[in-house]
């Protein structure tokens, strides 16, 4: 348990150190990356998926697979064509 | 053990993804990385835990993919926003579905706590976010929205999910659970509503958090270290972005959030009928940093902050990072005949960096930024383009038809003919509102943390 | 239609209103040109180089003989006689000093332009030859004062001592006066400066200068008012402490149409250190300094007062230039397909048009005749 | 002792050797102080600021009635006649110039120094007139070529068009030549300069300035050796087109002890743009521009070559305050006490005595004799 | 719970600690920031642990505290590193007696493992950490000690310690836990002899690292989570901050370990007889950001690099600060008569901050520091006290009289006269070696930082 | 356990986020602030002493309360005397 809220709180120290010196032009990058990154809920859906035992747990289980996915994938891609604009500069 | 090891591989990548994704050099290949983790961490997962209907789950993630990837590729640059918030949306829904169905009696009071914060976060993040995303993409007005007794009826939603809440966890109750969800929904709607146009994109930051946070909760749920970590790591990171995405926009965050209630902010809305986009120094400190070609246009303004060697310091800077700069000297810049030349002279500027106005006015659509300093008539288009002018007929430096416009004055006051800019709210043009020395020397700054 | 540039003929008058880089520009806008042989002597234009830009170089004086005349110095009024009904003719006429010109331009018809009339609004600023030559003068008058000065203006320390920099006063900051502090502080000097309009406090300011804040009332637009006596003694009072403890003082200050203040009297001038300099660039209208006579240097105990007579015209070659070029700008405004037809509706154009048709334009010359 | 300050007889000479602040230094060491009537006019020094000083002012020439005498040109003949067996003398002497006065000074048996031949080492600075005389000249030779010049130094883009810097070339980049190259960047000038001394490349460019590079053998040492003339004939081949190329040039080259070099040539000259100015500042020695007459203007074509004489006379009250500064900087290394005694044993003193105790102890002038 | 609690809001302190000590502004608050989270964490541990032998456990703190306290008040500044070297060999001790203490037959592997660490690294810590005090105490020499055939002896210490490792996991053994001690202290020994002196501080930021690992292991065998925190983030920072001292001096950490064991290193030691400190553009910074008074002296090197436009920033941004700053013209500084004069006016310095020989020398003394730019001769005080000197008498800057002086120039070479400048080698003196420009420049954005 | 190591990873990362940027001129004193901070190896000493069952446990376990005592108060007092010269500067 107190291992648990230790985790909590290094990673929510870790997470605003992290972005505290972030430029104001990659506020939404960063904002979109993030938002990929909590799509890790995928984990949790295929776990509860994998392991279900009602079929209202497959179900929702399943629309939670689906709409994890859109949100990791989506994520990713959305988040690397804003960063586009800093490819290729040379320095 | 190696499951666990390949989550916490995950969890270290999520974690050098959002350390990259704060620094313009290493920004693309955090978000590589982070993607990168996520597939560890999915492939595990199903490896490991898909049990039963893999072939039904696989089935499902192929689906996601095949709608997300299309939509976040075909979107148009200036919609991303709503996309991102539709995105994250989902996310919200997937870790309340997941909590719903993983909820069960008994169970621990952390497991229950855990549950309900997951749903209800996750609710309210998802309804939130469909109401951004409607807002940004003008499905409905962007204007903000106060229902009459708006606060009241606020208030009451919050009321009552924090009462079902409660017997959640008194009851185990999965049918109060549902309601629960539904309070969740109602409660996002009602956050995002009242939210202003322009200040959209703050609440899906904040929206953002609410998801990572909920993430966590699950994380707790499901007993996985892995959500527990990534979703603190999002939660914490886009609670300070929100706050400094607030800032950058100079405005208090509760404003922004529960601004429309009040009458104030209300009035303010209406009187600003043009809107000017004001830009921070490091906004400006990457556009330039970043670009290929400059040009500066000094003006009056120049002179009279003194800014000359502010001045002439950034060029030296940017043309240290392989950016071609040149000045673009205006007949009649300042306030005497050649009042750029002797300044620049005295900050030392070399002869062959000061253009003309035929010099650079038809290389001027390749110009990556024009950055007018303290110049205002000399780059007005309606000089050229509207004959009821008074200054109609003088020559300008085109910079209306550079990619971008950066504009340092300290306030939209007009120049020595005392006639409107339209330059000024163009939607090209970033204002850097400031004394030009000081913004020049901030922005000297900024440009060398790139 | 031709245009004729004939030589200057008043004394110590060295620019020319038509360089060969003009004439190229005229020759566009399908003219003709007939400079004088020798017109652009002074001004190191040499008649090779007109004719190698495409004029005609006559060896007499073409007034009379071409529609449109050009010069710098009003006409003499010999020449005047010579012009045709409709022929126009742009020069720097002040018409209070030239009133019997402007009755012969008037009563031969002669559509009249004078530089000096210009309006100072944006547009017509490429042919502001007020500016222009004010610039040359600013610049000028530092030169003049730096070469006459027993001292240094820079400070420097060496192994032979420290020499503190001079102090400069520019009082009138218009164009001339701004130019003389940038060319000042060029130069090391420290420099400050007085002018009696509001916005030029933060003009000298935007130059490096400190501007002279006096217990005065300031005054806006784009030109001074004539400023009565009581106004102008309190300012001499007020100034005198500065004029001191100057090494060079610098004078611009005119009025348009008047004659410039007196700011420095005979007794301020004798507090100065030995050896000072003053340069009065109002001298001609009357100076800004006692005792300053234009196109002279009078020693007023030890203070050299150098009384300035045609500043622009010691730098021949860029002030042709620029003036050249003011006056092309100008007819561009009135020229099109080979034919000057000026049209005074044109605020720029009936602002600066002395005489036309017969008549006297410009209200105040009206009055004076 | 009591120390005399003649009033300068040479023409043209404006300077004073001890101005009143100089007058303290010497009462400081127990010396007193006499001072023609009048010494300091030009300089702007009156007689009764020297009084005010501590200095007693005569009504005559105070040499033959005093133990030092202190002047910036060399004592004439009949003054150095009146001169006793060990009196004191300190001037700017060019024994070359000067044989007969030599001779008189030696056969007096007159100790006389002279600040030409100060050498140049570390300690010497505080009295080296040689750098601070060429401050000055260096300075002021681009004021005579600006206000010369038809034309701008700084660049201005106006409404009335852009007018280029002027391109500024400094032969000889000694202590005139850098202040030169200093003051004309002040001014805004596009300045190079070339010095066949190698340390002067990075000074050159330690001023902003271009250093012209010519595939030329450099020189070390502190003073230019002299130069053959096949060295200076390709010289001036490989300089022709730096200087047709500029508008001001400014020459102050010079060989310690010989004629200075010619580096400009006419045929140089006329491929020069018309108005083109050219100051010599070692017209005196020699020049370093064909043509040059020192005190003369000389027009060779349309070029303007401006010989000059004596510039730091120009500039007299600064030029004085450093000249005597370094005078008295060389009088106290001799002083103490109230007493004058030099130690010619030690290196600044015996480097620069030219006479002593009947003894000419300069070796190239005991040459000459 | 509650002692959890206690002890999670402990190690929060410890990390802000390492946050605040990161910063100058922020450094004294995180120090005593972290003492209080101590204090909170022993008062806990005391009130919750101490169930026996309390009075004494008391009393050892108390002993503990008499020594430890008046030892770090009265040591003199200069004596500061090997008091820090003492306290971490304690610390190291105090963790290897820990495990000793703990150890007992069985447990799980985990558990053996642990210990094993926290008694070999310990062990390291306290005997390396004596060594090093030695060293710098000059109780023994502070030149590189190798052994005869010491690289032979360090390699036996390494294997013998490493099979008695494994041994204790296979047997757990008390005996062969003592015995690994005992090989832990050698190798602690033959680990520091060979560094030489310069280094010595490097060897202790390592052994500082080394003992937060210990201490960390400690909490694996204590199953303590405060420990596992304090104990990595000390090893995490320690490991870095060594490496970042090591580059501050220019040499890599493998350098500066093993370096004796090769011959380059210890020539390269034999030639350089009179010692230079070369500052990093940091340390400059922060003598100068955090000075009340500071002249800088230019010389012939400013004009050189054409460093003036950089000077004058410098100072703005120190007068900024509040700092009294003023330039000490030399009379003869540069090429040319007011060679400087020329310089700084055409970077636009008023003329009231330049400042004369008389103006600087009589307050020299109460200046914090004198930053001399590019200039030599004129501040070599062989003019004014060696007779003998070939600039002997010229008049200088007596900036070896200011509380610091920081030199600019590229390299050792003299100026105009040839001379050697003793000053050089002052002790009061920080080398800032490269091209003024480069260096003033990037002064400026170290002071910014500050 | 796999607690533990996550801890482990955070704390690691916050350690070398924290002082990555941290300049020269306080390397010293935050050496020895570190240092300090890892005398809680004094909750441990005070713990095992605490629960000591043996003679040579209790003996140990004073050792280290003492020698951990010194690590801890020599280490915040010596980095608080480094520190002296941040103190007091107006800006
Ligand atoms: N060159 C000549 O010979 C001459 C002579 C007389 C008149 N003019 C006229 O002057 C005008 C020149 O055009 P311009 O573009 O150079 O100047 P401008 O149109 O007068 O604009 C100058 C701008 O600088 C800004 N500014 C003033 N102080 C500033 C500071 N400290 N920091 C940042 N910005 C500052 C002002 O905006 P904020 O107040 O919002 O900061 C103003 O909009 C033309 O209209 C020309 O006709 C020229
Ligand atoms: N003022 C005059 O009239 C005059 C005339 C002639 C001679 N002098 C003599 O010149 C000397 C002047 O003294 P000073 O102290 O100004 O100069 P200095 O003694 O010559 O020293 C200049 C120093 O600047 C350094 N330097 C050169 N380029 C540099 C660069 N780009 N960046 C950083 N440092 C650079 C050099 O060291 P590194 O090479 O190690 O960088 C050198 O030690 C005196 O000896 C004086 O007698 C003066
Ligand atoms: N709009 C344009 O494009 C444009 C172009 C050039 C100049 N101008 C403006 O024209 C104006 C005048 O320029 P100018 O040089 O021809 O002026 P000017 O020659 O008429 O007068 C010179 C200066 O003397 C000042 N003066 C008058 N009486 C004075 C007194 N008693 N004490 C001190 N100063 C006194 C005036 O205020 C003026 O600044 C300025 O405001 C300038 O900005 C405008
Ligand atoms: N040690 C000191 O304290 C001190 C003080 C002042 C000057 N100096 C040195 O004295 C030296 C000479 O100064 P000066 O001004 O009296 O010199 P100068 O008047 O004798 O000569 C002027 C310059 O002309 C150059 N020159 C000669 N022939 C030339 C040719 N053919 N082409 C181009 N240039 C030519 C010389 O190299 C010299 O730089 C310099 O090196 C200066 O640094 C030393």
């Amino acid at each position: 348990m107190i291992d648990l809220l230790t985790i909590f709180v290094l990673a929510a120290f870790v997470g605003f150190e992290v972005v505290s010196k972030v430029s104001t032009i990659l506020h939404t990058p960063l904002m979109s990356g993030a938002n990929a990154i909590h799509g890790v809920i995928l984990v949790g859906a295929i776990l509860i998926t994998g392991a279900a035992e009602s079929g209202v747990q497959v179900v929702l289980g399943l629309l939670a697979v689906f709409l994890a996915t859109v949100n990791v994938v989506g994520g990713f891609v959305v988040t690397d064509r804003m960063l586009e604009m800093f490819k290729g500069h040379k320095r | 053990m190696s499951v666990q090891l390949a989550y916490l591989v995950a969890a270290l990548c999520f974690l050098l993804a959002l350390k990259g994704l704060s620094t313009p050099r290493f920004a693309r290949a955090g978000n590589l990385l982070g993607a990168a983790g996520m597939a560890l961490a999915v492939v595990t997962a199903f490896l490991h835990g898909a049990v039963h209907n893999g072939l039904w789950i696989l089935l499902a993630i192929v689906l996601g993919t095949v709608v997300g990837v299309p939509a976040a590729r075909s979107v148009k640059m200036t919609a991303i926003p709503q996309m991102v918030a539709l995105f994250n949306g989902v996310g919200g829904a997937a870790a309340a579905l997941v909590a719903l169905a993983e909820f069960h009696d008994g169970g621990e009071l952390l497991f229950r706590v855990a549950t309900v914060l997951t749903v209800l976060i996750g609710a309210v993040s998802f309804s939130g976010s469909l109401v951004t995303f409607a807002k940004l993409q003008e499905i409905m007005t962007t204007r903000p929205v106060v229902l009459p007794a708006g606060r009241v009826l606020s208030i009451g939603i919050v009321v009552v999910s924090l009462g079902l809440a409660v017997a959640v966890l008194a009851t185990s109750s999965t049918a109060l659970l549902v309601a629960l969800t539904v309070a969740g929904l109602l409660l996002g709607i009602a956050f995002v509503l009242p939210v202003g146009g322009a200040d959209v994109p703050i609440a899906i930051s904040l929206l953002n958090a609410f998801t990572g946070l909920a993430v966590a909760a699950s994380g707790y749920v499901l007993a996985n270290t892995l959500l527990i970590v990534a979703g603190t790591l999002v939660g914490a990171s886009g609670t300070l972005l929100t706050r400094m995405m607030a800032q950058a926009m100079g405005r208090p965050l509760a404003n922004i959030l529960f601004g429309a209630f009040t009458a104030t902010v209300a009035q303010a809305h209406s009187e600003e009928q043009r809107t000017v986009r004001s830009g921070t120094v490091e906004d400006v400190a990457i556009l330039l940093g970043y670009a290929h070609s400059i040009v500066i246009v000094p003006g009056y303004g120049l002179a009279v902050a003194q800014a000359q060697h502010a001045a002439r310091e950034l060029v030296s800077l940017l043309e240290g990072r392989g950016i071609t700069v040149s000045y673009g000297i205006h007949p009649v810049a300042g306030r005497m005949p050649g009042h750029m030349n002797v300044l620049l002279a005295e900050a030392d500027v070399p002869y062959e960096q000061l253009k003309e106005l035929d010099d650079v006015n038809p290389g001027m659509t390749s110009m990556d930024v024009a950055l007018v300093v303290g110049a205002n008539d000399v780059v007005n288009p309606g000089a050229r383009d509207e004959p009821a002018s008074p200054i109609y007929g003088m020559p300008i430096f085109d910079v209306d038809r550079a990619r971008a416009v950066v504009f340092m004055k300290r306030s939209m006051r007009p120049g020595f003919a005392g006639i409107d800019n339209e330059l000024l709210y163009n939607t090209k043009t970033t204002m850097l509102f400031g004394d030009a020395k000081d913004s020049l020397t901030k922005l000297l700054a900024a440009v060398k943390q790139l | 239609m031709r245009v004729g540039i004939p030589a200057e003929t008043r004394p110590a008058e060295r620019r020319v209103a038509c360089v060969p880089d003009t004439v190229r520009t005229l020759l566009g806008a399908g003219l003709a040109v007939d400079v004088q042989s020798g017109a652009g002597t002074h001004a190191h234009a040499a008649d090779a180089a007109y004719r190698a830009a495409g004029a005609q170089v006559v060896g007499h004086d073409p007034v009379g003989e071409v529609e449109v005349v050009l010069s710098v110095q009003p006409l003499e009024i010999a020449q005047a006689r010579k012009l045709r009904q409709g022929d126009v003719t742009i020069s720097l006429l002040s018409p209070s000093n030239e009133l019997d010109l402007v009755r012969v331009l008037a009563d031969r018809g002669v559509t009249s332009f004078s530089l000096d009339l210009l309006p100072r609004v944006t547009r017509a600023q490429g042919a502001d030859a007020l500016s222009s030559q004010a610039l040359v003068a600013g610049y000028r008058a530092v030169l003049v004062a730096a070469e006459r000065l027993p001292r240094f203006l820079p400070m420097f320390t060496t192994a032979a001592g420290t020499v503190p920099p001079a102090k400069v006063l520019v009082l009138g900051a218009g164009v001339a006066g701004l130019q003389a502090i940038a060319t000042a502080r060029r130069l090391g000097a420290v420099v400050e400066a007085y002018d009696v309009r509001a916005a030029a406090a933060e003009e000298v300011r935007s130059l490096g200068a400190r501007f002279v804040e006096l217990p005065l009332e300031a005054q806006s637009g784009v030109y001074a008012a004539e400023q009565s006596e009581t106004f102008l003694e309190r300012q001499r009072e007020l100034i005198a402490e500065r004029v001191a403890a100057s090494d060079v003082v610098i004078t611009t200050a005119a009025v348009p149409g008047r004659a410039a203040p007196v700011l420095v009297t005979t007794d301020m001038l004798k507090a100065m250190a030995p050896g000072s300099v003053v340069v009065d660039l109002a001298a001609e209208s009357g100076g800004n300094c006692a005792g300053s006579v234009p196109g002279e240097e009078v020693w007023v105990g030890e203070v050299l007062v150098h009384g300035a007579r045609n500043m622009p015209s010691g730098m021949p070659v860029h002030a042709s230039k620029l003036y050249a070029r003011n006056v092309a700008n100008l007819l561009m405004m009135m020229a099109k397909d080979g034919v000057v037809e000026p049209d005074l509706t044109d605020e720029v154009l009936s602002g600066c048009c002395l005489t036309h048709a017969g008549e006297v334009r410009h209200e105040p010359t009206r009055g004076l005749l």
